[in-house]
This record gives structure tokens, C-alpha cells and sequence, in this order.
């Protein structure tokens, strides 16, 4: 059963067309990670599996099973570490957040207003939020930066257990995450000819 | 006892009454934060020897 | 002894909870004796009848709230200069006790301003330059509030202490200068010399004394209770830095 | 939903009392108005209800830009797109908080500024009833300006001219009914009026806003 | 120095029309005002010189919280605090950008707008000068209060309350230089004072927005 | 010559110490790599280095010396990519801004706004920043985040020559730079004992 799956997908920035024609599908148990150099379209693309912006042409199935993550972790500076998953499972309306608290080594952290953390301990703070969600894909956009060695392996962990539970795992990066049974997608072959956006196509 | 305040008595007395009013309340609220800071205080301190 | 010592915190609890108790009795006493001697036992003014006992509260909360501006002042140049905490926290435990002062002047002179001058308030200077100094109050309070770090919370709102002196003097003058010829303040002032009677004076000074204690005992009160609080924090973060 | 209005309230108490700043900011324009017409009373109390619903609508208006501007700069609201809540909801308990935070503060002060300006005896009851009627609307017509300029760096110039137009029937309305109030009129039609507009908002303006966010957001 | 002034402007401009949108909320206030107040003109022509100084205070006090906000948010203050430019020197270019972006274009129009509120003809020379001595004090100030809230989460608020009582002398010598233009009435008194507030204003200040910012920043 | 050098720092942030006696010299020509797992307190140390923030003991030497680069950028969506480097080559009095240009391969993205760069695209244009600042020593906190492959090898193509023109680095980072002959400083063993801030001090 394919959790996620896009079909002939073609996604714009900006009004740019950045990717044409890519398709994919993502089955329970399996991880596919994106790989490009800076400015290939992951981001983009990963948005729009997202649903956060609509594609030019194809289609994205699954959009509503997915948990996102991109650059920016929508922490409140003024709540506590813990206070902000409590926020996010309430929005997602699941509950229990020592499952995500223990997976990231968080509890110590716990009671910190978020804002105080520093960079690695933030984006710890963001991926559990993942674990809060209870949704089976999880969309990751460089979820390591920042990250040292401990913290990746505690991350590779998680992403393994997800899968172990039949989650499902789209993440784009530029280093080796050391995830065993991932499929790689290069998107760079999907790089969209040079032309004018869809939305002025009308002018032409 | 009370003295005649006349037409004034509502003036007088509602003055007394708003200024005595701020004035403990700002004492009783002084009162309660200085004694649950010093609950607070007392506590930490416990602990830290205790350990 | 330099009186420096007691800028330390430990030192500063130590004195106060000495001085405290003896201070409060004796700010009660004052209060309680100078408002009774004030309410029961002086005669109604011949032009303004018996609403003359609202100067008992109305001219110590004036002077109060003043004063305890400059404290706060005083205090704040301390720490800049010298950087003793325990002065930029008892600026700090100060400014409620200052704004409550000036709302204390501020209602009373408005209750007495209806039966005297037929309305609440009036754009005199004297008022307005009171409720300038309020909105100060309000700001420097807003401001402690906002920032996290206690010494740069120290260190800013010290400056603005400063930099809103000015400011309140200006804005002062200015205000006197505004409402100049427009609105006189005839029936705002009873000269002392002329108009405040023995009988009103000394019960008057009765108050101010006790209004003077009261303030110093809060704000003794009130500095050990952010010395405390401070305290704690630093406790507590020892604590989980462990 | 209820999460996001608790979360919402909460942040505001924590960033420094967000519950007083509009409130100050309301006796501080309060303040302003006589210090730049000039003190005499008898031409502030004509003024009186005008300038206290201004004051309102601009108290309100400053506090709209941090609304949904905060949640998008740490990329919540991308995280709140993607979740289980109807946008709709979202921009209405966003309107909800604001509300909370700084109409309903706005309101209860309101008479007590009134006596500042020597606002008539017969105008109170009146000033405060034109503004629990008025400022929800205020609120939910910030929130979809707010949703509207989400996202545009110095976005907050551009809200105020956004929804100052969209905000002059509602002053009109209210401003009449404080105004008729204080001078002892008939404020029936007004008071119908400002009612009718407040209720129209609260019940349309949350979807626009919902359709304005899933644009800005993509 | 000249770079960060040029590329303050450049912004300002870029970023959807920096100069106008300060303008266009002077346009706004000033519109309300008839609509809550009243229509009369002769009411109106006696409180137009205080209605447009508050109208230009609050425009200039609405941008204020981005003089250092953005450049804090994306990090460039703290690049800037590292190069070789003296803090008074940012303070002192940040304020001057913001009157430029600002004041400037109120002095401007706000003869223009005094025609919409009926100011009578003797004042608006008076007005036109007394803003033009008055709002580079309003960005210095502005720039000090600016300094003290950067970094604070929903500092806007909180800037209006810690600037506004500082904008008291200026507002009122201001008013007054334009109120007693108006009415045909000696100048010379409040005007002089004007100039003495801005003046010691602009060269102090600066001073005191470096030393917060040096706080800050730490 | 040392052009940077810290003896017994102690560093602490937000209140909390956070490093103690930590002493480096970084003469012409070297690289001091920082090493330590997340919330150890590099972007501290680095801060404080840079004069951002004062040390609470110890001295720094060189802070004037010093082109800091965060984790924020420091750059304006609004003007392009040009704009932005001539800005800062203006504020350091340098000029020229070709070098740096070329140096980060940014010269087909120079007319575009920085705000629809993508986020590696960012990162070159904040590193290509050092470049035109012409101080001597680069304090870089985490400056690889979010780059590909091959623009950290152009990252570390421009840190080699850098040094060869007798500058310095100081480099906090989690992976790999593929930089020769630097030194490595574990900032570990100097995590502060656990106690008060100093600023609490007095109140213990
Ligand atoms: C909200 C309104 C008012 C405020 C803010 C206010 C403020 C002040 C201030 C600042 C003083 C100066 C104290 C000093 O110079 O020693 C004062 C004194 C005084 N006020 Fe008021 N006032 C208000 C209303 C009134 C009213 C309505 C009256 C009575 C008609 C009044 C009667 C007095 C008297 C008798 C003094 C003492 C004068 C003296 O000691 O020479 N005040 N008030
Ligand atoms: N408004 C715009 N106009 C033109 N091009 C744009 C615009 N916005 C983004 N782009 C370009 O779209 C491309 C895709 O960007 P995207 O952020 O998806 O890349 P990415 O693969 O995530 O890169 P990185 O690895 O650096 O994060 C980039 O080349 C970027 O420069
Ligand atoms: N206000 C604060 N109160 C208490 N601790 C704090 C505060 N601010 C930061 N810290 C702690 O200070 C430590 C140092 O943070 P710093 O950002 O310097 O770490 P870092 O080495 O850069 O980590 P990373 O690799 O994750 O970026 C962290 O453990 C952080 O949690
Ligand atoms: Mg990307
Ligand atoms: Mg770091």
C-alpha cells in the first residue's frame, strides 16, 4: 500500500518552474531521500508534497498523512520545551509527549523556555514534534543541521522506529544519514527547462 | 462619633475609601509576594542542603 | 562602617529585617494617628466645608509620588556608577509603590475636584504633568517586565530612569507653559501660609511622616523580596546546572 | 482549536503583558488629544466620544500586526496549515485571542478615560456599549487585514492602510451612538446599524480570511 | 556610514513603498477624525493644528519598531555592531533614515491635509515649520525607544508606551506654535522652545541609543 | 605573530556559565576547528570572540580583527545579491566585490533579490560576505549548514586560501571540512562546573 505517491509532479518558486515530471512513490516501512545540489528544488518540492503550495502539473497523493519539518521549527521562544509539544499533540490531537520527550533526550530540557536552547538543541526540539503528530509520513527538509554525531544517530533512530511501525520517511539532505533500506532520488535530472511560469503562459 | 460631613460626605468618604484601599492592597500584595518568594527561597535552600 | 556595605544583598536582608518591624509599627502608628486626628478631629474649612480632610491623603501621595521618582533616580545612577544590585533592584521595588502613589493623588484630587471645581478632571498642569509621570511609572514597570536578563534589564531601564527625568521636567515646564493664562489654579492651592490653619498643618505633617515610613518600609519590603527572588533563580539554575 | 486560543493567550501574557500594552497605548492617545487641542473642557467634551473610538480603533489596530506575523516568521503557521484545523478555525480563534487580549481590556476602559476627557454624564453607558458591540468586529476585520499582509516585511504601515478603510463603518456606527449618547438623542438607529455590522463581520469575515491565508501561504 | 544610510533608503523603498505608507496613515487619521467627531467646521478648524500633530506623532510612532527590528531579526545589527562604525554613528544614521523615510514626507503633505480639516489660512505656514523643527526630534526619540525594545518579542506595543510620554514636550510646544499660528497669536515663545527641545534631543540622544544598544546587543 | 588569541575565557549565556578557561592562540596561516556536541557552548565561545558579548573572566586579543558569521546571514530579501556584498564592502571600507563573486560562484545569481535565493544559495552569499569585510581573521559558526557537496569544497577551497594569504580561521562545526593543517580544540573538558551565574553571585 503506497502511503505517499506523486505522480508527474511539476513545481514552481518564485513563478520559476524549478522541477518537471517527477514521480515517486513512498510504500509503508520505506524511506526515500532527495538528493541535490543548492538550489536543485527539493525545498520546493517537499513543499508541495506538503500541500503548503499547490503544483503546476500532476498530482500528490497523501497529502493529508504527512508531518512536515522544513527549515524553520515553530518553536515559541516563551513556552517551555515541554509546553510546546503539548501544544502540537493538542493540535494534532493525540496525546503523551514522554514517547517524543525520551526519543530526542529531551527531559532535562524540559522545563527550558524553548528560546533558550541552542541550535542542535532547538532542531532536537522540532523533529520530536514529529513524534507528536501520529501522522505516518514524515516530509524532512535537512533535518540534521545543526545536529552532532549523537544527536543524528538518536535521529536515524527515530526515523528507523517510524519505520519499524510502518511510517514512512521523505527526506531531503545533503549528507549521509546512515538509514539502512532508503531509496535515493537525485532530482537533479528533473531540473525544468528554461521557460516562462505557467501563470504567464497566457501572454505568450 | 462620626463627624458631619455635610454635602461632602460622599467626596470624603469615597476618598478615604479609594486611597486606604490602594494603599493595603499594595501592602497586602507587597505582604504575599514577600512571603511566597520567601516560601520559594526557603525551599531551594532545603533542598540544596539536603543534597 | 561605609554605608556601601549594605549594598550587599546578605547584608542589606539582614539590616532591613532588623529596621523593618520597628518601621512598620511606626508607619501604621503615624498613619493611623495622623488620618483619625485629620477625619474626626479638625473643623470643616469655611469655603471648602469638610471635603479639607481629603488633604490628609491627596498632599503625602503627591509628595510620595514625586519622591519616589527621585529615589528611583537616585538608584538608578547608583548602578550605573557603582553597579550594586541591591540599588537597581530597590528601583525596581520602588516603581509600583511610586505608581501607586500617584493614582493615590490622582483619585483623590479627582474626588475632590468634583464638589470643588464641578468636574473630575481638568487639564491643569499640576494634574497633567501627574499623569505624565504615571505613564513614566508605566513604561519603566513595562519595561523591568519585558526583559528576561536581570542586568540588562537593570542596565536599560536604568538608562530610561535617566534620559525620563529629563523628560518629565521638560514635559513639566511644558505643560505649565501649555495651559498657560487658560485654566489659573485659584481654587487648586491653599497657600500654606495663608490658608492651611495650624489645626490642618500639624495633623498634615502627621501623615506625611507616616506616608514617608510606609513608603520606606515597602520598599525595604519589597527589595528583599526581589533579593530573594533573585535568589532563588540563581538556586535554582545552580541547581539544574548540577 | 481551544489548544491554539490557550496557547495564544498564554504567549501573550508571557511577552510581557500584551493584556496592558493596548490598554496603555489607549490612555496614552487619551492623553495626547488634550495636550495638542488645547485643556478647555467645554471643546473636549464635544470631541470626547469621537476621540475615545479613535483611540480604540487605533489601540486595536497597532496590536494587529503581530497576530499572525510572529507565527509565520518561526514557521508555525506552515506547521498549523499542515495540521488537522479547518483555517477557518484558525482565523477565528486568531480573531478570538486578539479580542481577548485587547478589545475586551479596550472596552472596560474606555469609561474610565471618558472621565479624562469630561465625556458627558449621559454618555457613558452608551461609549461602553458602542464598543462590546464594535470592537469584535474591529478584531475579526484586523484579523483578515492581518492575514491579507502575512508574510510582507514592514507589513505593518501597509495593514493599517489596508483595514483603516474597511474599519470607517463600523467607527461611523459606533462613534454615532456614543455621540447621540452623550448629547441625550435617539441612538437606535446607529446602535442597529453598528450591531448589524458587527454581526455581518463575525460571520462572514473568518472565511474570507481563511481563503486569504491559503493564498498567502503558498 | 553614507552605505548604511543608502541602503536604508534603498529598503525603505523596495519594501513597498516605505515613504508613502507613513503618509498614507497620516491621511487616514486625519479622515477619521471627521468621522468620529463630527462633521462641523467650525469645530474642526479649531482642533486641526493638535489633530495634525497627533496625526503625524502617530504616524511617525507606528514605524518605529522597525528602525532596528528587521535588522535584528536576520542578523545583520549584530554583523554591524563588528564592523568598524561607532554605535553613536548607527544610531545616529538610523534615526536620520527614519526621518528621512518619514518626517520628511509629514512636513510635507500636512499643509495639503490641513485643507481637509479646515486650518485657517494664517496657520499653515506656522505648522508646516514647527513639524519641520519637531519630527527630527520625534525620530531621535523614536530611535532611543527603538533601541531600548529591540529584541523584544512584541516590542511594538511596548515602544508606544516608553516613547510617547518622551514625545510630550515636543508634541506640545509643536501644537502650540501651530495652535497659536492659527489663531493669529505671538509664536515666537513656543517656537524657540521647539527648537531647544529638538536641538538638545538631537545631540544627546544619539548617545544614549548607543549605550542601549551596546546593551542589547550583548 | 598571533593574530587572535584567548587566555582563560570564561564565557556564559544568559546568565549561565558555559565555558571556563579556555585559551587558544590562532596565528597567520591557521585553523582552529571547534569541536563539541550541541549545547556545549561553541556559538558562545564564538560570540564572545567575535566581541558580541564580554567575557565574564579571561581576555580575548584581535576582536578587531575578527569577520564574524553566525548562524543568521545578515542579509536583506529585498536587495540582490550584489547590493548586499557591495553594502558590506562599503561599511568595511574595502572594495571590489568581484573576488568574492567568483570565489562562491554566486555570479549568475548576483541581479537576483537574496530573498529567493535557496537556503544553501543564502549560505554562500553569507560566506562570500567574509571576503569583502578584508579582515584577517574569519570566526565561523556552523558555516557548511544547508551547502552541498560541492560548495563546501568551494567553501574550503576559499578558508585554504585565506590562510595561504596569511589570514586565520575559527571554524565550530559538526562534520568534516576537508581543511589541511588545522588544529582541532575540543571544548568539552572546559563545560563550566555547575554554579550560579556571576551576575547572581552576590545573591549566593
Ligand atoms: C487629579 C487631580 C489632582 C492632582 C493630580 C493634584 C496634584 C497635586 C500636586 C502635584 C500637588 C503638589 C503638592 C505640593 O506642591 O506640595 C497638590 C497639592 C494640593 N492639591 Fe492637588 N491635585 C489634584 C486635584 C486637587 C483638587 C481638586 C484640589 C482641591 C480643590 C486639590 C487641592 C490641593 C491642595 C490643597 C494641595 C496642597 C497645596 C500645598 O501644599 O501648597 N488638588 N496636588
Ligand atoms: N522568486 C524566485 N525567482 C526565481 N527563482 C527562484 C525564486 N525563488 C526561488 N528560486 C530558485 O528556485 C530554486 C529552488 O529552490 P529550493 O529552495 O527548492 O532549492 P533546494 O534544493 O532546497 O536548495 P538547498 O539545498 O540550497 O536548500 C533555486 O535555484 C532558487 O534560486
Ligand atoms: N538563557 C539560558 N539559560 C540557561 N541556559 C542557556 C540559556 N541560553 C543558552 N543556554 C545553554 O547554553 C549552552 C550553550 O549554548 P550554545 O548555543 O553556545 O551551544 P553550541 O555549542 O553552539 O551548540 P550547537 O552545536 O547546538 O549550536 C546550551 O546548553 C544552552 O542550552
Ligand atoms: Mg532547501
Ligand atoms: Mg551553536
Amino acid at each position: 500500500m503506497s502511503l505517499l505517491s506523486a505522480s508527474a509532479l511539476s513545481v514552481s518558486r518564485g513563478g520559476v518552474p524549478v522541477l518537471d515530471g517527477v514521480s515517486f512513490t513512498l510504500g509503508a516501512g520505506r524511506a526515500l531521500v532527495l538528493r541535490g545540489p543548492n538550489g536543485a528544488g527539493k525545498t520546493t518540492l517537499l513543499r508541495t508534497v506538503a500541500g503548503l503550495q499547490p503544483p503546476t502539473a500532476g498530482a500528490v497523493d497523501g497529502t493529508d498523512r504527512v508531518a512536515y519539518a522544513g527549515h524553520a521549527d515553530g518553536l515559541k521562544a516563551m513556552l517551555s520545551v515541554s509546553e510546546n509539544l503539548t501544544f502540537w499533540a493538542a493540535v494534532f490531537a493525540t496525546r503523551g509527549i514522554d514517547a517524543a520527550l525520551d526519543a530526542f533526550e529531551l527531559r532535562e530540557l524540559a522545563d527550558r523556555p524553548a528560546g533558550t536552547l541552542s541550535a542542535g538543541q532547538k532542531r532536537r526540539l522540532g523533529l520530536a514534534r514529529l513524534l507528536v503528530t501520529g501522522r505516518p509520513v514524515w516530509v524532512l527538509d535537512e533535518p540534521t543541521v545543526s545536529l552532532d554525531t549523537a544527536s543524528v544517530a538518536l535521529f536515524a533512530e527515530a526515523v528507523r522506529r517510524h519505520l519499524g511501525q510502518g511510517g514512512a520517511a521523505l527526506v531531503a539532505t545533503h549528507i549521509d544519514l546512515g538509514l539502512p533500506e532508503t531509496d535515493t532520488l537525485d532530482v537533479t535530472p528533473f531540473r525544468a527547462a528554461p521557460r516562462a511560469a505557467v501563470q504567464d503562459e497566457a501572454f505568450l | 462619633m462620626m463627624p458631619d460631613l455635610g454635602d461632602y460626605a460622599g467626596a470624603v468618604l469615597s476618598a478615604y475609601a479609594v486611597s486606604l484601599g490602594l494603599i493595603v492592597g499594595l501592602v497586602v500584595l507587597s505582604l504575599w509576594r514577600a512571603r511566597r518568594v520567601r516560601a520559594a527561597l526557603d525551599k531551594v535552600e532545603r533542598r540544596g542542603r539536603r543534597t | 562602617m561605609s554605608l556601601w556595605e549594605y549594598a550587599n544583598p546578605v547584608r542589606f536582608i539582614r539590616f532591613t529585617d532588623r529596621v523593618l518591624p520597628p518601621l512598620a509599627v511606626l508607619a501604621v502608628v503615624c498613619l493611623v494617628v495622623g488620618l483619625i486626628w485629620g477625619f474626626f478631629f479638625t473643623p470643616d474649612d469655611y469655603r471648602q466645608g469638610s471635603t479639607v480632610k481629603i488633604i490628609y491623603l491627596h498632599v503625602p501621595a503627591t509628595l510620595m509620588a514625586i519622591n519616589a521618582w527621585l529615589m528611583m533616580l537616585v538608584a538608578s545612577i547608583i548602578w550605573i556608577v557603582r553597579r550594586h544590585h541591591v540599588s537597581a533592584l530597590a528601583a525596581r521595588a520602588a516603581a509600583p509603590v511610586g505608581a501607586t502613589m500617584t493614582v493615590i493623588a490622582l483619585a483623590t484630587g479627582a474626588i475632590w475636584g468634583q464638589p470643588m471645581w464641578g468636574t473630575w478632571w481638568a487639564w491643569d498642569p499640576r494634574l497633567t504633568s501627574f499623569l505624565i509621570l504615571f505613564l513614566f511609572y508605566l513604561g519603566y514597570m513595562a519595561l523591568w517586565e519585558a526583559i528576561e536578563n536581570d542586568d540588562t534589564a537593570a542596565d536599560l531601564t536604568s538608562i530610561l530612569c535617566l534620559v525620563g527625568s529629563v523628560f518629565a521636567l521638560l514635559s513639566r515646564y511644558a505643560v505649565n507653559f501649555w495651559n498657560q493664562g487658560l485654566h489659573q489654579g485659584a481654587s487648586l492651592s491653599l497657600d500654606k501660609e495663608e490658608n492651611v490653619a495650624d489645626v490642618f498643618y500639624f495633623p498634615l505633617l502627621v501623615c506625611i511622616a507616616g506616608f514617608v515610613l510606609l513608603f520606606v518600609a515597602l520598599v525595604f519590603l519589597r527589595t528583599q523580596t526581589e533579593i530573594r527572588a533573585r535568589r532563588t533563580r540563581a538556586l535554582i539554575a545552580r541547581e539544574r546546572a548540577a | 482549536m481551544i489548544a491554539l486560543l490557550l496557547r495564544d493567550l498564554r504567549l501573550a501574557v508571557r511577552a510581557g503583558g500584551g493584556f496592558g500594552l493596548g490598554l496603555a497605548f489607549f490612555l496614552i492617545v487619551v492623553v495626547l488629544v488634550p495636550l495638542g487641542v488645547g485643556p478647555e473642557t467645554a471643546l473636549l467634551s464635544r470631541i470626547a466620544p469621537g476621540i475615545l473610538w479613535i483611540g480604540a480603533l487605533l489601540a486595536c489596530l497597532l496590536s494587529l500586526d503581530r497576530i499572525f506575523a510572529l507565527d509565520r516568521e518561526d514557521g508555525t503557521l506552515d506547521l498549523l496549515a499542515t495540521a488537522p484545523l479547518p483555517m477557518e478555525g484558525i482565523a477565528a480563534v486568531k480573531a478570538l485571542a486578539h479580542w481577548i487580549t485587547t478589545g475586551l481590556p479596550l472596552v472596560l476602559a474606555a469609561p474610565v478615560l471618558g472621565v479624562l476627557l469630561n465625556l458627558p454624564a449621559g454618555g457613558f453607558a452608551w461609549l461602553f456599549l458602542s464598543l462590546l458591540l464594535g470592537t469584535p468586529a474591529l478584531s475579526v476585520i484586523g484579523t483578515f487585514g492581518a492575514a491579507l499582509t502575512v508574510g510582507l516585511k514592514r507589513g505593518g504601515l501597509l495593514l493599517s492602510l489596508l483595514v483603516l478603510p474597511l474599519y470607517v463603518p463600523t467607527l461611523i456606527f459606533g462613534a454615532e451612538v456614543a455621540r447621540r449618547g452623550a448629547e441625550g438623542l435617539a441612538v437606535e438607529a446607529p446602535l442597529l446599524l453598528l450591531a448589524g455590522v458587527s454581526l455581518g463581520a463575525l460571520a462572514l469575515l473568518p472565511f474570507a480570511s481563511a481563503a486569504v491565508l491559503r493564498v498567502t501561504l503558498r
